[in-house]
């Protein structure tokens, strides 16, 4: 029997990906820090750390801390903002070959719409909109959690970005569909889910939180389960590619979520564990598709339903 | 940097809940004193690497010292030799140990802060530095202390008075009459805050070895930050990466 | 040191509880199948799985599954029928000591109150109304999603009710608060969570659903940090007292719940792992008041804050 | 039904992915064949214990083989003599024995259904049945041919033909004109359900080891129940508990 060759690219937006794995925001740093561990041209894409219009100094610590099969992070969106961004980490991931989704964060509308505007001509290839970070007080969770806001934000960023944009969606909602029916209203590109559960842990020891802002966003494969729920939710109620992620490790996971409507993937959480996780499930994908003998990872695009 | 599959080549508890364990890596060679190395658990449940201070290293083999602290550290401690275990390493800059030529250094641990001391004193010897100390503060029981006293002298203190000056570091500092003219520090945060204050008063350049709660432990995550006097010129704002740019800083440019 | 006996008594709407550890609905049978591991009278209480007017057949199977530090079910609420629970399950707890908790399923406002009447003369210390099962989709996720609905369940229920009222919520909502006030409003006597958050597994070897179900409801350790946050946010939201439940598995995790502002705790999942999980837990939390020299678990109660 | 820490004696490998695994327990003594035991993994993000059936018991010691088909059984072929795990048995009803005297019986496991087969054959021996053979479906290699061998005649299937009849089960007893009076089976659905089907044709008795995914495997969580034809008396709906009131059913009595 020959090898088969799978073909493993996807398309988002009118943008080709290699294949359909890509970082999760904020858990890549912008590329640099995992490059000694992956080959930046070898991913789907890189989605880089959350990007301000200015500086953001983040939450005080400790900021992070382990849950079982997952973690808890209120890194608060810390960025040294889109100039910086612009000069230093956009150029090393160009000339580093990569597919580059920019990740943008703000208070405000206003916010996202100057970072949007100075990426406009930029090297970035997608854009991506936070709206669901639940440890930005002011934006975030108001943004992410209600389907008019959804869409009023969708609009004003699609009015000026050059690029296609990814609405990123907060999975702390009741009806996950309703949100990302607001998103392709407003003119989205995409949709990514889940960002993080908001989650909290007590030291028992010293009677306190844990973390210094309280609560934090869960992430890992603990969520996974409620990963896949809201990736198939959304996929079945929008014509846009859906982006899946939460708690994916592995190829196997990365299928399921492909299976259940995702057209790509991002990983996160599981960086942290093993460094070259985002080639591992790429790898992975591949080998799947050979065991089954399915010539094209396409084919695998909600599948199950 | 590396991740690896490390062999477990010793594994001794050498005080109460207190473990020395060898571990085989490629790296060895590498190694500075005051850098780390995240150590996965291998139970699925717990994903983070376990950050933990190289205590010694040679050619090919690295040593750890470290103290049960919960579910992860005791995994560790039922470590037998042959069994292996996810290394990640090294990580960190280390202590700047060019600083300290014809200085009277004293390299200063509290608790489990003790063992990174030891790696920079085998390195400061080995480099012919004749006039070091240790100021080595404990809760209780002693460990470690024959390899450092093999090394330079060690002024011992002790929170139970048990053995040792009765009290800490700094007590140690001032009634041993110490008066070192560069100080390598690694303990809890109030023994920092303590010493930078000494240190400041004194004018005696005070190098800290800082510890946060890490995810991914190379600089990516932003979660071990810590407050920084100036704006940090990788992240543009005044927090700095204990994992990536630290763990040791000069005490003036951190906040404690 | 004399050794502390704490006092590990709470008092829930005026039924008082041995300790504050009782069972999940659902995963404790009616007391029977764990008995010869649990003391029942040691226990603060035994909630009994869901029970409706009628029998119900529930789900195909496959019904369980399990996920990284959790699981999914789809039970779909098999029960035998008020009646037979009457019958043989009620005085089998009782003869044994148990201080019984009755959960009560339904489709409709008709059937939850049709097992209360049924109930008003059986020696059922209280009632929880479980408005939040994601596995019924007539009744179950559109009563536990919608506050309005809420407060018209808890009236109806508590118009008829003789025993106090605990009303169970679901975690898969945009504001726990909002329904947590929905049930205080409606009268509701406490309110306990969190039930399971809905999610889904693939099975990607046969490209299926896992679940006959589809999806199912997640529990276990993976969904604490979530059940935390939702019991921190529920105690300050209603003056009412509110039971934690969400991944419990010793001691220190029902601290963290206590701590939070949970008033008792249930122990769900964690019986399948142990069957000595809940007995392990209340046993826990002495031992934790011992060394901390408190003396009265109340003084732990939302003492984080 | 005792739920406790079991010491490791053995654990063999004795085919491709086929373990062979004994456990010191102290309810050995109590065992019938047919039951199962849960196995619980000891990784904490794998919470659910495994239902593996007994294969073999004497006084204190059980004996389970079992095949590699996730990361739970993979952890269990880890298990090195004088390692522990938590294991929670006897659970469920096991084979009705007592129907055997005087009748021609046929053991047919499929797969991974054929350990319990060997537990049966091991008692209707004890009791001095004489009448009995083995109906073995096999994907490929065979494993504990010999042991089976020993006890009663065994007729081979295998699903690719390497040995024995090209086949199933069934094939066998059609090739082989096997002529049951009582059927004992366990094995994958499809080949419950031919069984059901021959053995209602035939007029014979037949009892089915059944299987599902369990939560509790002591009757509570209500996981695991199959369909049957009547209301169960447990239940009172038209389905019954396999962990609890099975795994062992009178075939006419479940739906396959
Ligand atoms: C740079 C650095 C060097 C260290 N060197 C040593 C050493 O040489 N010897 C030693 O005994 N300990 C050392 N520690 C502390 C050590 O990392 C913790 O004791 C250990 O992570 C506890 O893990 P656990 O699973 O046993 O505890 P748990 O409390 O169960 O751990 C839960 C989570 O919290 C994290 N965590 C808990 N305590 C700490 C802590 N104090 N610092 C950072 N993370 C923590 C764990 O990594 C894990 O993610 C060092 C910490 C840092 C940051
Ligand atoms: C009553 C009974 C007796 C059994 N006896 C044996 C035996 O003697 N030898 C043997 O090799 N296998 C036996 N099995 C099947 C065995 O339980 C599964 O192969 C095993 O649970 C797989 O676990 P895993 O972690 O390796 O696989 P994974 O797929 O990683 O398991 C994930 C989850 O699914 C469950 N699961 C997966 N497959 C099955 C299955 N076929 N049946 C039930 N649960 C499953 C697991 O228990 C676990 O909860 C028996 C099953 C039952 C119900
Ligand atoms: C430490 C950390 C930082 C994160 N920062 C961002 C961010 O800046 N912007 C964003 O949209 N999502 C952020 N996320 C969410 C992840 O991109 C992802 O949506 C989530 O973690 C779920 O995926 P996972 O389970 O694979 O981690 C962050 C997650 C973690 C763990
Ligand atoms: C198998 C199973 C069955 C359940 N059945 C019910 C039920 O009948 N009624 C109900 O209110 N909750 C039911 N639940 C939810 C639990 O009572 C509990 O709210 C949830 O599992 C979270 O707690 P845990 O993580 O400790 O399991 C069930 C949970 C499981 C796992
Ligand atoms: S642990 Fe991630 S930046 Fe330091
Ligand atoms: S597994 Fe719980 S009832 Fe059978």
């Amino acid at each position: 029997m020959e090898m088969l060759r799978p073909s493993l690219a996807v398309e988002i937006a009118g943008v080709t990906l290699k294949n359909p794995v890509m970082t999760a925001s904020g858990t890549f740093g912008s590329g640099m820090e995992y490059a000694d561990f992956v080959e930046l041209d070898r991913l789907g894409a890189v989605v880089t750390k959350g990007v301000a219009a200015v500086p953001w100094e983040g939450n005080p610590t400790p900021r992070v801390c382990e849950t079982p099969s997952g973690m808890l992070n209120a890194i608060g969106l810390q960025n040294p903002g889109i100039d910086v961004f612009c000069e230093r980490d956009l150029p090393f991931l160009k000339a580093h070959g990569a597919t580059v989704i920019v990740n943008v964060c703000g208070h405000t509308e206003e916010e996202y719409v100057k970072v949007v505007d100075r990426l406009a001509d930029e090297e970035a290839d997608l854009l991506e909109i936070n709206i669901s970070c639940p440890n930005v007080k002011e934006g975030g969770i108001a943004f992410g959690t209600d389907p008019k806001a959804i869409e009023r934000v969708t609009k004003a960023v699609k009015a000026r970005a050059k690029q296609p944009v990814i609405m990123k969606l907060s999975p702390n909602v009741t009806d996950i569909r309703a949100s990302a029916r607001a998103a392709e209203a407003g003119g989205a590109d995409a949709v990514s889910l889940i960002n993080t559960l908001t989650g909290m842990k007590i030291d028992i020891e010293r009677q306190t939180f844990l973390l210094a802002n309280r609560t934090g966003g869960l992430s890992g494969p603990a969520i996974r389960p409620v990963a896949v729920r809201m990736v198939y939710e959304a996929a079945h109620a929008v014509r846009i590619p859906v982006i899946g992620m939460g708690g994916i490790t592995c190829g196997e996971d990365a299928v399921e979520f492909l299976l259940a409507g995702a057209a790509a993937v991002s990983v996160g959480t599981a960086n942290f564990a093993n460094p070259r996780a985002a080639l591992d499930v790429a790898e992975g994908i591949e080998a799947y598709l050979v065991r089954k003998q399915i010539p094209d990872v396409k084919l695998l695009i909600g599948a199950v339903h | 940097m590396k991740k690896e599959t490390a062999s477990v080549l010793r594994q001794e508890r050498i005080a109460a809940d207190i473990y020395s364990l060898e571990l085989l890596v490629s790296f060895a060679g590498e190694v500075r004193p005051g850098q780390f190395v995240s150590l996965y658990t291998g139970d699925q449940s717990m994903l983070l690497p376990r950050p933990i201070s190289i205590c010694g290293a040679d050619g090919e083999r690295i040593r750890l010292v470290y103290r049960i602290a919960g579910r992860g550290t005791e995994r560790f401690s039922c470590l037998r030799e042959g069994d292996t275990v996810e290394v990640l390493g090294p990580l960190g800059n280390g202590f700047p140990l060019d600083r300290c030529s014809g200085k009277r250094v004293l390299l200063a641990g509290g608790g489990i802060g003790i063992p990174p001391m030891l790696a920079a004193a085998k390195e400061l010897k080995a480099r012919g530095i004749k006039d070091a100390a240790f100021a080595a503060g404990y809760r209780s029981e002693p460990y470690l202390l024959e390899e450092m006293e093999a090394l330079y002298p060690v002024f011992l203190s002790t929170d139970d008075g048990s053995c040792g000056v009765h009290g800490t570091v700094l007590d140690t500092i001032r009634e041993k009459k110490l008066s070192p003219e560069l100080i390598f520090a690694c303990g809890p945060k109030p023994m920092l805050r303590a010493l930078k204050a000494y240190a400041e008063k004194e004018g005696i350049p005070l190098y800290v070895s800082m510890e946060e709660r890490m995810a991914c432990g190379i600089g990516a995550c932003l979660g071990c930050v810590c407050r920084t006097a100036e704006a940090d010129p990788h992240t543009h704002v005044n927090n700095t990466r204990i994992c990536k740019d630290g763990p040791v800083f000069d005490a003036r440019e951190v906040v404690l």
